[in-house]
């Protein structure tokens, strides 16, 4: 199982891997923003955490597609299935792998971010923590999605279409947690309590459908 | 029937399709008489009792909005149990009756959304107002179109019709979380000023027309989901004989 | 601003619009099926217990 | 170790490909599946692989050890795909698989730099796989199956891509894998070289199995 965490890892760096388009594709939705809303910076720092959290998630849904395609292309995901490790496992590595070679990097990338957003260290902080928090759960229901998606031609674009509606809820409390960090009467803890409820829901729930879906995809 | 075909047999012969296509043909012309017959009396009711001493004309908006509503959660529910029927018992139907009921369920949301903001727009002043009811259903109505994309991008209805069952209970499991998750953003971002949506508490005298449209709309579901299920048997029919079609003609080809 | 009825009216309007939409849809559908399956039928490609005799196992 | 099939028959979307299909396989038996093409020659594979599911029939491993659940946990597949990551090096390619399958009970794998030997191509362990010619991939996905120990080999067209030379080494290693008491499923056109095999000739197209749709 580590053997194929670090493999993942190996590859998402490696030349083909999608680590850094991920990180890129976050910085050009949060870089154009301010062009289109205009430079005044009370109006940026008020919206800045929101603008963080679409572009992280919209970064995550767009290397999801490939999770299981690369797999299936060159027929390991025969052998996976095959294994006597439950399969359930082998999904829940593959998607802490990219994770860690997608979602991390956009956590590490906020902070710049921010500083475009004029956001204060407090809001900055409050995001990377919740991003922090919140990515893998985009991660795990796109894996239900990718899994889906895995024997369309076109299944990219289908695995957002699909994912969005789940993801809205991480959408939500994340955003929510950042402003009640900022405004004081709003109370920080319980949206991030809920965050943190939802992400291990989904980490349960996004494997084993993503793990049936591959078993019955597979023809 | 040659018994020993391979398609399983679950519990009711409803598992054959012939047999299904016949008990449609039978039932749907009484069905849609009945749902003809609850419309009119629905519609007469509506508009025969006169309007909200607060609401106006307006309140018989919710005659059709609210039964669209639990319609478009209703529908989403008869996927969900589809979508088991697919996966735990096999059943061959389930997935007819889940690819049926999508476009279905799609258009009562959609129904739902749009009374809902032509009722909004007298009552608040705006066409659409992000009231948390509102909202989840305008993401059910994401999920839904989800769904019909996921259905129309896969072909083969045998392979689809387990993943897209998955799908299905995916988002079952997710409506409770949506839900929850809605009414919280309601309430952060909006004092809750915004005047409750089912209105006026509800006296007789509004209740029976809502029942009776509520019951229309049901009936009116079932019968377009038998219809739409019986077209869908026929596609498949034409699938399978086109693919009959050119296998003979490839073994012919290769008798020649 | 448009008046009450109006917004009444527009709502029963669209909703008969949807539903009758919606029966037409299955209607249309349905008859286009069965065109398709007397095409097929005509076209020779039996239907696999209906064309040849019973006697045929699968 | 015996591996038991009775009465498969398997489904590809509407179309039945085979039916009732039984065959017995003790140690160091070799099973050579021949027929023509889209005869269902891969669909058997895939489902003795555990990749598809059987439409009716059962496959039964006897005498193993108990904590085998399928025989799929059991077996290499080795299909028209190699299963390489083309950005790693063969020697990573190797090792992972070697870490990520692991030996089945009763035999060890050997190293990667072993196994690369084994096949030819000692010295090219370390360039990126995307390199090599097709049939130097193709030998390196059968080093695969000697990495991590697996008594029962599924081959589909194993020698496909392979030149003379490749085919008799290939022979060797699945000589030398029965010599040890494994079992062999080959699906191939040309013949493998091998002396005792049993044979199953798969005719192909049954009937258009998805009756219930467009049946009386």
């Amino acid at each position: 199982m580590i053997a194929l965490f670090f493999r993942d890892l190996k590859l998402s760096i490696r030349a083909g891997g999608g680590a850094m388009i991920g990180v890129l594709f976050f910085m050009t939705v949060v870089a154009v923003i301010p062009f289109g809303v205009g430079p005044d910076l009370n109006l940026l720092s008020r919206i800045g955490p929101a603008i963080l959290w679409i572009g992280a998630l919209l970064a995550s849904l767009l290397g999801l597609d490939r999770l299981f395609q690369a797999e299936r292309d060159d027929g390991s995901l025969d052998l996976m299935l095959m294994q006597e490790t439950p399969l359930l496992l082998t999904v829940f590595v593959k998607c802490a792998a990219h994770w860690a070679a997608t979602g991390l990097p956009l956590v590490f990338a906020s902070p710049l971010l921010g500083l475009f957003m004029n956001m204060s260290e407090l809001a900055i902080g409050a995001t990377m923590m919740t991003l922090l928090i919140g990515t893998p759960a985009i991660t795990f229901i796109g894996a239900v999605g990718a899994a889906v998606a895995v024997s369309l031609p076109r299944g990219g674009l289908l695995v957002s279409i699909l994912i969005l509606p789940l993801a809205i809820p991480v959408l939500i409390f994340g955003v929510s947690a950042v402003y009640a960090a900022i405004e004081d009467p709003a109370p920080f803890l319980p949206p991030l309590m809920i965050l943190t409820a939802i992400t291990l829901f989904f980490a349960v729930i996004g494997p084993v459908a993503a793990a049936a879906a591959l078993r019955h995809a597979s023809d | 029937m040659s018994e020993n075909s391979l398609a399983i047999r679950k519990f009711s012969d409803l598992a054959n399709p012939t047999r299904f296509l016949a008990l449609a043909d039978r039932l749907l012309p009484w069905l849609s008489g009945l749902t003809a017959l609850s419309f009119v009396v629905g519609l007469w009711l509506s508009f025969a009792t006169e309007g909200d001493y607060q609401q106006g004309e307006t309140v018989r908006i919710m005659y059709v909005h609210v039964p669209a509503a639990w319609l478009s959660m209703m529908c989403y529910s008869v996927m969900a149990l589809a979508a088991l029927g697919t996966l735990v018992w096999r059943h061959p139907l389930a997935d007819v009756s889940a690819r049926a009921a999508a476009p279905i369920g799609a258009c009562f949301t959609f129904l739902a959304l749009v009374t809902g903001s032509l009722w909004g727009k007298p009552m608040w002043g705006t066409w659409w107002v992000w009231d948390a009811r509102l909202t989840s259903v305008f993401v059910l109505f994401l999920m839904y179109l989800g769904l019909m994309a996921l259905n129309r991008a896969i072909d083969d209805p045998a392979r689809s019709s387990k993943v897209s069952a998955i799908l299905v209970l995916v988002g079952f499991v997710n409506i409770p979380i949506i839900k929850f998750s809605v009414e919280w953003w309601n309430t952060l971002h909006q004092p809750a000023s915004v005047m409750r949506l089912d209105g006026p508490t509800i006296d007789p005298e509004f209740l029976w027309p809502l029942i009776v449209m509520a019951i229309a709309f049901t009936l009116l579901f079932f019968t377009l989901h038998i219809a739409a299920m019986r077209n869908e048997i026929l596609r498949r029919r034409v699938t399978a004989l086109r693919r009959l079609a050119a296998r003979a003609a490839g073994r012919e080809a290769r008798a020649q | 601003m448009m008046s009450h009825a109006a917004y009444v009216f527009t709502s029963y309007g669209i909703a008969t619009l949807t539903v009758l939409g919606l029966i037409a849809w299955v209607i249309l559908d349905g008859r286009a099926r069965r065109r398709e399956l007397v095409e097929l039928e005509a076209s020779g490609v039996r239907r696999r217990s209906a064309g040849q005799a019973s006697g045929e196992t699968p | 170790m015996r591996l038991m099939a009775e009465g498969l028959s398997a489904k590809r979307g509407e179309d039945l490909i085979f039916n009732d299909i039984s065959f017995v396989l003790d140690a160091s038996d070799a099973l050579v599946v021949t027929g023509p093409n889209g005869s269902g020659k891969s669909t058997l594979l895939r489902v003795l692989a555990g990749l598809l599911h059987p439409e009716s029939g059962y496959l039964k491993l006897e005498n193993c050890p108990p904590e085998i659940g399928r025989p799929s946990e059991v077996s290499h597949y080795l299909g028209h795909r190699n299963a390489m990551k083309r950005e790693l090096t063969v020697a990573e390619n190797l090792s992972f698989w070697q870490r990520f399958m692991g030996d089945s009970p009763g035999g060890t794998g050997v190293a990667p730099a072993e196994a690369v030997a084994a096949v030819g191509l000692p010295d090219i362990a370390h360039l990126p796989f995307g390199y090599l010619s097709a049939g130097q991939q193709r030998r390196m996905a059968m080093a695969k199956l000697i990495v991590a120990y697996r008594p029962i080999w599924i081959l589909d067209e194993p020698t496909a891509a392979l030149d003379a030379g490749a085919d008799r080494l290939f022979a060797d290693l699945v000589k030398a894998h029965l010599g040890r008491g494994g079992i062999v499923i080959a699906a191939t056109h040309q013949p493998l070289g091998l002396d005792r095999t049993k044979d199953l000739q798969m005719t192909g197209f049954e009937h258009l199995a998805g009756d219930h749709w467009h049946d009386a």
